[in-house]
């Protein structure tokens, strides 16, 4: 008995993703071929920085230096080798890491250079793409997201179906168009019906994507 | 020519040619006794009660478009006197009261329908917040009753008992709530008003105050100046407007609500209904068309007609309560512009212009005040004291502290 | 209705909360009067025509605006941030 | 089954190859694919299809189109029957079921036609000068009879088995209407590039053109339209939206639309819905929805078998109809004589013309002649014959002279009104053009411009040169460069003369107006007489124009004939105002997702799978739900539940969740001092790792919030907020920093869904808290006080956040990880306080132990409270300025005898407190002048096995040991109370501190 709970103490510090019990791997939808393709993101660090009064282009310059990319200062996504910078507001931005490793390290760098708080577990996070997925979208999201209105690299503040998203376009994948969008973590249950009961005409693949590295 | 069956039956041996106009169409005199702003319900009303209670009867009604022609025309037809605090709760009543006998006094059917009205409730703290107001509500000897969850399914079956998002667990019902045919309001008022000689001056808008020494003695006019011994304003929606004319700051904003009505139907509903997790409201009309609206559109508006955002929270709060109504096409939708006051409730006071009464602030509220409405303005108007029942509806009160807000959302009128 | 984010572009008015009058001067301090406070709490100018107004860009990137619309016809004119606006002021 | 005898061999846009079977009222029938349940109804001979509304007078077909005012029928069944639906434009499909309504027991035999035996007294108001009398009886006797008689069909009134959707689509340029105008705008700027979206309310694209018999660039039209339509369909830019109404249009270019995915199927599509609506974002829009013919309006105008001249077109050339085997042309007008043309040429025969313009010039004698029609020029139709269907017509010609005529068609021309209702949807005016004798467009709408019939500009060259010009200017205007335009399609000559007559005079019998709210020109002159003048007291007094075709055949002639009466011209006599929706739309469509479960988000806390997984019974908390108690079998009610659970806390441990509690990191240079400022105490002495509750103000002086905050470092607080107001509370934040002080360093950011938090309450919780909380970190009472706010490390090194605060009055904690490691902390902490028999707790036990307490909560706070009322105006601080400092100063405000904060308990301990009972003095009426508070909250104290509640009155604590009655009568409850300190449990706090 004491050797089980043992085992169960260690494994039961084992985190939970924003997406269990809600979303997992699978189909759904009309079926012959997949008009939207969702992947589950899990397992990536996430951070608010915010720049003191006039000190944006500092901040910027030291995250530069860290990382490789500048804070963007109009709203748009600026990705390096492991790290996105995310305008999440006027100087303010969503610091993403591909892997929690080493990202507390990193937040404590940057902490007396701006505010820093930690967001990793805030949002439950889905890339979505496939021939259909503007059409997809366009049943929630109040944006024009055309690609000569939202280009690569464009992040919008938004909401879908009530519920406040960050949405960003990455690089076109084979089908066109690729997004990303971050959903309150209370609120994925919510996105995620509206989500399938969106897609479902289209056709949808859900694939969940391989966490990088230790959380 | 007084209005029954036997009247109606008269003339429709003689083809209905002997019918004469509801009200004289007289031209502006230079002068009257007291001039009243505003040809809607409480205009009307007010002049009918001067007429009819105090004996003034040198009364015009200045009116810039038609009899009828703002918000008692525009509204969700909703009669009630279900008030939660002391400064509302006996005025209300007292409007429910001259409902009651609106017919008779005014030889006017305005189909007056003590239907019932039922406010629901989602959980218990609203449970509790509405037994404080049926409880105070039968303290100002209004009538009411806490229903239950299986009270409530008795009279409205169609109500999404079991998948609602914020299941009903129940509602606070006045029985004598109901609704009224909100033209015929106007009308039978405008009617009764003039048939004791107050003239109704339609197409008269009003474009100026005259002011002698800090005293209001006139009005310019669209049909000339006209002077007065006592100025009235009840231009609801544009209070601010004409305030302004005499050099007034009100604590009001004007802001647009919207209305609906459906496709006529059979009978469907037979109380009138108000969602608890949501605004929305919902009767069905004589005609049979389901009447319904919401909230605001919460900005500031003169323009009377709103945008999509609340037109689809009314539709999704119909959805979300009667889950029956996917089908039913809505016929037509409309604004009308509100005095949202600071508290959420009305003025009827006399004004730092001598001369100068006002009665505003009803925010989207006002239909139900309008006997009321008209009774007290009427009485202050004639008597230069605030009527017993209206003594809250202070212009100062905002400085005192001696607020009456029902739903305690403070000083931003689009909360109210 | 569309409101023009400075931040974030043209956006649907269902993002934004409405509160109201732009230009009230709040009376800080401790020499405040409760008449001043009064005006500034409760009396409005409520103009049939320009309007300058908050609104707060909720559902993005929670800036508040001020916004310059004619309350007759719902025209906007102009958006601009409430923050710069107070700091450019003061400045 | 009957066959469908009316049926042309040939022509028409209906396949022939793919018959459809569906029922009215019972009765199976046949059509064609592309047929209207109208058309489809007339091939099969059917020409009874409904009743009106108050005469209950049989009705037929009078259009084909959205303006029909007469064909209505309950379409489906049981929950998915749609009452009112128009069947002019319902697409046939097969095992379509259809029924009259507003009959009984039958369409034929309708009993309420009876109405029509008394209608000399059902003039427009009646009601209005009857029924008052007695007062008791209108609600019992004489409205239940009015309302039954009214209405139309029935709703389903059953859960809409369907699922609707929201859409949104963004355009350079939005053309409303596929007919020549719109294809040919929709060409023009798809061929530079634009974004265009193409809506038509039809399930074919062209217009008239699917009903007329004409011809561009010399060949037919219908060849134009496909080369046209297969063009538009290969530009990427272009999407075609068919079955798509624009209804309204909002502010800044915003566009309301339902496109209806499934109503052409029996039901919709699997994963489809039945509609979708949309908000369209225009740059530029074209109003291209050409327009809608006008009746006549004479005795007998409205018996089944009088048709719009142009809707008998439509059968005959889009449907392959013959709406009538002998037929009557009754024209104002040269569009007219096109009918009586297409008639003749498909095989009908055209029995005469009444041309009511004078002499006829000798080109329509002549085609008169040809028709074999006889021709009365200057002639009026002063009557009709038959019932059910009509027999015959009563013709006056130029003379004077009456002569009965056989017919079974009469086809009414009295020119056309443009479609222009979306230009006065924001508040434009259309305006009377003398010339056209109709109203066009006056003042459009930013971005909106009107093309072809809907322009008043009625001929098809006009159309398609219209539609072409400005949907190149749209193009341009979203900076592409024009494509290289074509010349614009020649097309053949069409003749428009025009004399319309808006009645006709000198004869007996009920001539309609507004078909549907049987509206007749008797009553419009009566509106006239009683001074309903103003054309909003028409239509208002009379209900002319309210009914579900809004007045669209009807406006126009009311407006006509009440010109008459009060010697004016029409313009004067008023404009005709259309609001939105240009036809009505199903409230489901405009809801979408939003329904059931799906009304509005839910928001479940990183613990909620744990609390299912421990049986939790659920609560909504705002968009929250929440665990409210955690019954163990056995346990019958709820209370029993609780109970134990209090006393689990007060005896051992419990744990309950807060993650749903809002929390602000706040940071920057100026944090305490901004925390001064919203706050009504002090802040800037609150030392690093430590946490202290605040009160926050509306700058009115009432309480908005309260909440413990924390500074995590000297510029560094974490606020926490109640679940209810934490949005309000950030957007409040922001306020005060971005508007008011934005001079302030402050950097805000919400980080509520980043953590997941629990209370871990009762005198074990140190213990329990021991085993999960890492050794390093000592959480003993002297190294971790009351009060103490710090970052520790839990499960060997997991960051986290350990608060001692209590709201329960015991030693407590709150414990917070990242979201991540919510639920393995609940299980680590069942685990570990397993010895002290620990138990989750809910939000109804949280809220016993707050009551017994004496803590405020959402019940007090509710938004008519002050801190002084609360008992908590010793924490307003004098020494500084914040919120709501003045309002809450205030005279009124400050009255001694203004309800306060106290507890109290009932007398006779057996007896159930409830929250909403007023305080009434022992002895006193229970009259208002009485009143002297209420009851905020209650609950049933397992400790002092008693009820006990808080709540407001006045004298406030004063008062403490008097009595009084609480007063409940909403649910029979008047029981006596005293007056007693809202502590019930340790007033000393000696718990806390353990």
């Amino acid at each position: 008995m004491a050797e089980i709970a043992t085992v169960s103490t260690a494994v039961s510090w084992a985190p939970r993703g924003a997406w269990a019990g809600i979303a997992q791997p699978g189909s759904f939808g009309a079926t012959g071929g997949a008009g939207v393709l969702a992947t589950l993101l899990d397992g990536f660090g996430l951070a608010t920085l915010i720049a003191a009064p006039g000190a944006a282009p500092a901040l910027s310059r030291i995250v530069e230096a860290r990382l490789g990319i500048a804070l963007p200062q109009a709203p748009k996504i600026a990705s390096g080798q492991a790290h996105d910078a995310i305008w999440a507001g006027p100087d303010q931005w969503l610091l993403r890491a591909a892997s929690r490793d080493g990202f507390a390290g990193l937040l404590a760098e940057l902490a007396p250079h701006g505010a820093v708080s930690d967001q990793s577990d805030a949002r439950a996070a889905v890339r979505l793409s496939g021939p259909r997925v503007r059409d997809l979208l366009a049943k929630g999201v109040m944006l024009d997201l055309h690609p000569a209105a939202f280009a690569v690299g464009d992040v919008a503040l938004t909401s879908i179906a009530h519920v406040g998203v960050q949405i960003w376009r990455l690089a076109d994948g084979p089908d066109g168009s690729v997004f990303e969008i971050l959903v309150p973590r209370s609120m994925a249950g919510s996105f995620w019906a509206w989500f399938t009961a969106s897609a479902a005409e289209f056709g949808c693949a859900v694939t969940a994507a391989p966490v990088a590295g230790p959380r | 020519m007084r209005y029954s069956a036997f009247s109606l039956l008269a003339q429709a041996f003689r083809g209905h040619k002997g019918w004469t106009p509801a009200w004289r169409d007289p031209e502006p005199k230079a002068e009257y006794d007291v001039i009243i702003i505003g040809g809607g319900g409480h205009g009307l009303a007010t002049a009918h009660y001067l007429a009819s209670r105090h004996d003034i009867t040198n009364v015009a009604v200045l009116e810039k478009g038609y009899l009828g022609s703002g918000n008692v025309g525009r509204n969700t037809t909703i009669i009630r006197s279900n008030y939660l605090l002391p400064g509302n709760t006996p005025f209300y009543e007292l409007s429910m009261k001259l409902w009651e006998g609106l017919e008779q006094d005014l030889n006017y059917n305005a189909m007056v329908s003590q239907r019932g009205v039922i406010n629901l409730y989602h959980s218990d703290a609203q449970r509790d917040a509405f037994a404080r107001r049926g409880n105070a509500m039968r303290l100002a000897g209004v009538d009411s009753e806490l229903l239950g969850q299986e009270q409530v399914r008795a009279m409205l079956p169609y109500l999404d008992y079991d998948n609602a998002r914020f299941p009903v667990q129940g509602g606070l019902l006045q029985r004598r709530g109901g609704s009224a045919r909100h033209d015929a309001v106007a009308w039978g008022y405008a009617r009764a008003a003039d048939s004791r000689g107050v003239d109704m001056l339609q197409n008269c808008e009003v474009t100026g105050i005259t002011m002698v020494g800090g005293r209001a003695v006139g009005v310019e006019t669209s049909r000339g100046p006209i002077r007065a011994k006592k100025i009235a304003m009840a231009v609801a929606g544009n209070s601010g407007r004409v305030a302004a004319m005499a050099g007034l700051r009100l604590p009001i904003e004007t802001h647009v609500l919207q209305a609906f009505v459906s496709e006529g139907l059979k009978p469907l509903i037979d109380t009138v209904v108000t969602f608890g997790a949501g605004h929305f409201y919902i009767s069905q009309s004589d005609k049979g068309g389901l009447v319904f609206g919401g909230d605001i559109d919460g900005y500031n508006s003169y323009a009377q007609r709103g945008n999509l955002p609340v037109i689809e929270d009314v539709m999704e709060s119909a959805m979300a309560l009667w889950p029956g109504l996917g089908r039913v096409r809505m016929l037509r939708h409309w604004g009308g512009v509100m005095d949202m006051s600071m508290d959420g409730s009305p003025i009827i006071d006399t004004t730092p212009v001598d001369g100068l009464y006002l009665n505003s602030g009803w925010c989207y509220g006002g239909f139900k005040a309008t006997p009321a409405s008209g009774f007290c303005f009427a009485h202050l108007i004639a008597t230069g004291e605030p009527h017993p029942v209206a003594a809250a509806y202070r212009l100062d009160r905002f400085a005192t502290g001696r607020l009456i807000d029902e739903k305690g959302a403070g000083a931003q009128p689009n909360l109210h | 209705m569309r409101i023009t984010c400075p931040h974030c572009g043209a956006r649907d008015a269902q993002e934004f909360t409405y509160l109201g009058a732009a230009d009230l001067k709040r009376p800080d301090g401790m020499a405040a009067t409760e008449a001043a406070m009064t005006d500034y709490v409760y009396q409005r100018e409520n103009p049939a025509g320009t309007h300058r107004e908050l609104w707060y860009h909720g559902a993005g990137c929670h800036a508040w605006l001020v916004v310059t619309r004619d309350t007759r016809n719902h025209a906007i004119a102009a958006v601009e941030a409430a923050k710069s606006r107070k700091t450019g002021a003061a400045a | 089954m009957s066959g469908q005898s009316f049926r042309l061999v040939s022509g028409g846009l209906v396949d022939r190859d793919r018959a459809l079977n569906f029922s009215f009222d019972g009765k199976p029938y046949r059509g064609f694919a592309g047929d209207t349940l109208a058309s489809a109804l007339l091939a099969n001979g059917v020409r009874l299809v409904g009743r009106s509304f108050k005469y209950h007078r049989p009705r037929g077909v009078l259009s084909a189109g959205p303006e029909e005012p007469n064909a209505l029928v309950e379409l489906r069944s049981g929950a998915r029957r749609e009452p009112n639906t128009r069947a002019t434009v319902t697409e046939l499909f097969d095992g379509l079921d259809a029924a009259s309504q507003n009959r009984w027991p039958s369409l034929v035999f309708d009993l309420l036609s009876l109405n029509g035996l008394v209608s000399p007294a059902l003039v427009a108001g009646f009601y209005y000068k009857t029924f008052m009398w007695p007062a008791a009886f209108w609600e019992k006797l004489y409205e239940p009879l009015i309302r039954r008689a009214a209405g139309l069909g029935r709703a389903a009134g059953l859960e809409d088995p369907d699922h609707y959707e929201k859409a949104f689509a963004f355009c350079d340029l939005l053309v409303i209407g596929g007919g020549p105008a719109g294809l040919a705008a929709a060409l023009a700027a798809g061929r530079s590039g634009a974004r265009v979206i193409l809506c038509d309310e039809d399930f074919c694209l062209g217009g008239r053109l699917l009903a007329e018999k004409r011809e561009i660039d010399g060949k037919p039209a219908a060849e134009w339209l496909a080369a046209t339509l297969a063009e538009l369909e290969n530009l990427p830019e272009v999407r075609i939206m068919s079955r798509t109404t624009v209804f309204g249009l909002y502010d800044h270019g915003i566009y309301g639309a339902v496109e209806r995915v499934g109503d052409h199927l029996p039901e919709p599509a699997p994963h489809q819905p039945r509609q979708r609506g949309w908000r369209i974002h225009a740059r530029r829009a074209i109003l291209a929805a050409g327009a809608l013919e006008r009746p006549i309006v004479f005795p007998g105008n409205d018996v089944p078998g009088v048709m719009l001249a142009g809707a008998a077109r439509t059968y005959v050339n889009r449907y392959g109809v013959l709406p009538g085997r002998e037929t009557v042309l009754f024209t104002a007008g040269d569009d007219g004589w096109a009918t009586a043309r297409d008639i003749a040429a498909a095989g009908g025969k055209v029995a005469a013309i009444v041309d009511a313009r004078g002499e006829a010039d000798p080109a329509r004698k002549a085609l008169a002649d040809k028709l074999g029609a006889r021709l009365f020029a200057g002639g009026v139709i002063e009557g009709t014959r038959g019932g059910r269907q009509l027999d015959g017509v009563t013709i006056r010609d130029a003379s004077g002279a009456t002569m009965a005529l056989a017919c079974d068609l009469l086809a009414v021309s009295n020119g056309w009104n443009p479609t222009l209702h979306l230009t006065s949807h924001q508040n434009g005016k259309a305006v009377w053009d003398e010339a056209l004798q109709c109203f066009v467009p006056g003042t459009l709408p930013a971005g909106l411009a009107v093309a072809g019939s809907a322009a008043g500009h009625f001929t098809l060259g006009q159309a398609l040169e219209d539609g072409a010009r400005l949907g190149g200017e749209a193009a341009a205007e979203a900076g592409l460069k024009p494509a290289a335009a074509g010349p614009v399609p020649m097309t053949d000559p069409e003749a428009t003369a025009l004399q319309p007559i808006w009645r006709v005079k000198g004869a007996k019998g009920k001539a309609f107006v507004d078909y549907q709210n049987d509206v007749t020109d008797k009553d419009v002159e009566l509106a006239a007489r009683e001074g309903f003048r103003p054309v909003e007291h028409l239509k208002r007094y009379t209900t002319l124009g309210m009914a579900t075709d809004q007045g669209k055949t009807s406006n126009l002639s009311g407006l006509a004939i009440m010109a008459e009466q009060t010697g004016k011209t029409i313009p004067q006599t008023g404009t005709t105002t259309f609001r939105p929706p240009y036809t009505p739309v199903a409230i489901g469509a405009l809801a979408g997702h939003h329904r059931g479960k799906e009304f509005r988000p839910v928001r479940l806390a990183p613990t909620h799978d744990w609390s299912k997984e421990q049986g939790a019974v659920f609560v909504e908390a705002g968009q929250w739900l929440r665990a409210q108690y955690y019954p163990k079998p056995g346990e019958n009610d709820w209370l029993t539940t609780v109970n134990r659970e209090v006393q689990a806390v007060r005896a051992g441990v419990g744990l309950c969740d807060v993650s749903t509690l809002g929390k602000i990191d706040i940071q920057g240079a100026d944090a305490a001092e901004f925390l001064e400022r919203v706050y009504i105490n002090g802040w800037k002495a609150l030392p690093v790792g430590k946490a202290r509750y605040g009160l926050m103000l509306r700058e009115d002086g009432f309480v908005m919030d309260d909440g413990t905050t924390s500074r995590l470092g000297d510029s560094h607080f974490l606020m926490t907020t109640t679940t209810a107001n934490a949005g309000k509370v950030m957007q409040h934040l922001e306020f005060c920093h971005q508007v008011l002080w934005p001079e302030l360093d402050i950097r805000m950011v919400s980080v509520s869904e980043q953590w997941a938090q629990v209370a871990v309450a009762g005198p074990r919780a140190r213990e329990t808290l021991r085993a999960v909380v890492d050794p390093a970190h000592d959480i003993s009472n002297e190294a971790f006080p009351y009060l103490a706010a710090r970052a520790v490390t839990v499960g060997g090194g997991i960051p986290a956040r350990l608060f001692r605060i209590s709201f329960s009055g015991e030693l407590a904690y709150e414990l917070a990880v990242a979201a991540d490691h919510g639920d393995a902390m609940m299980r680590a902490l069942m685990r570990a306080g397993q010895p002290f028999g620990i138990t989750p707790y809910g939000t109804e036990a949280l809220g016993v132990m707050r009551i017994e307490k004496g803590h405020v909560a959402g019940n007090e706070l509710n938004g008519q409270t002050t801190p002084r009322d609360l008992g908590l105006g010793k924490m307003m601080s004098a020494k500084k300025d914040y919120l709501g400092r003045l309002m809450a100063g205030r005279q009124a405000l400050i009255e001694k005898d203004r309800p306060s904060f106290v507890g109290f308990r009932p007398v006779d301990p057996t007896q159930r407190l409830r929250a909403g009972a007023h305080f009434i003095g022992i002895g006193k009426a229970d009259i208002m002048e009485n009143d002297e508070g209420y009851m905020t909250s209650v609950a049933y104290s397992p400790h002092l096995n008693h009820w006990m509640g808080l709540g407001l009155i006045k004298g406030g604590a004063a008062r403490i040991g008097e009595r009084v009655r609480a007063y409940d009568p909403v649910r029979n409850g008047d029981i006596v109370v005293e007056i007693c300190s809202p502590v019930f449990v340790d007033p000393e706090g000696a718990r806390l501190h353990g």
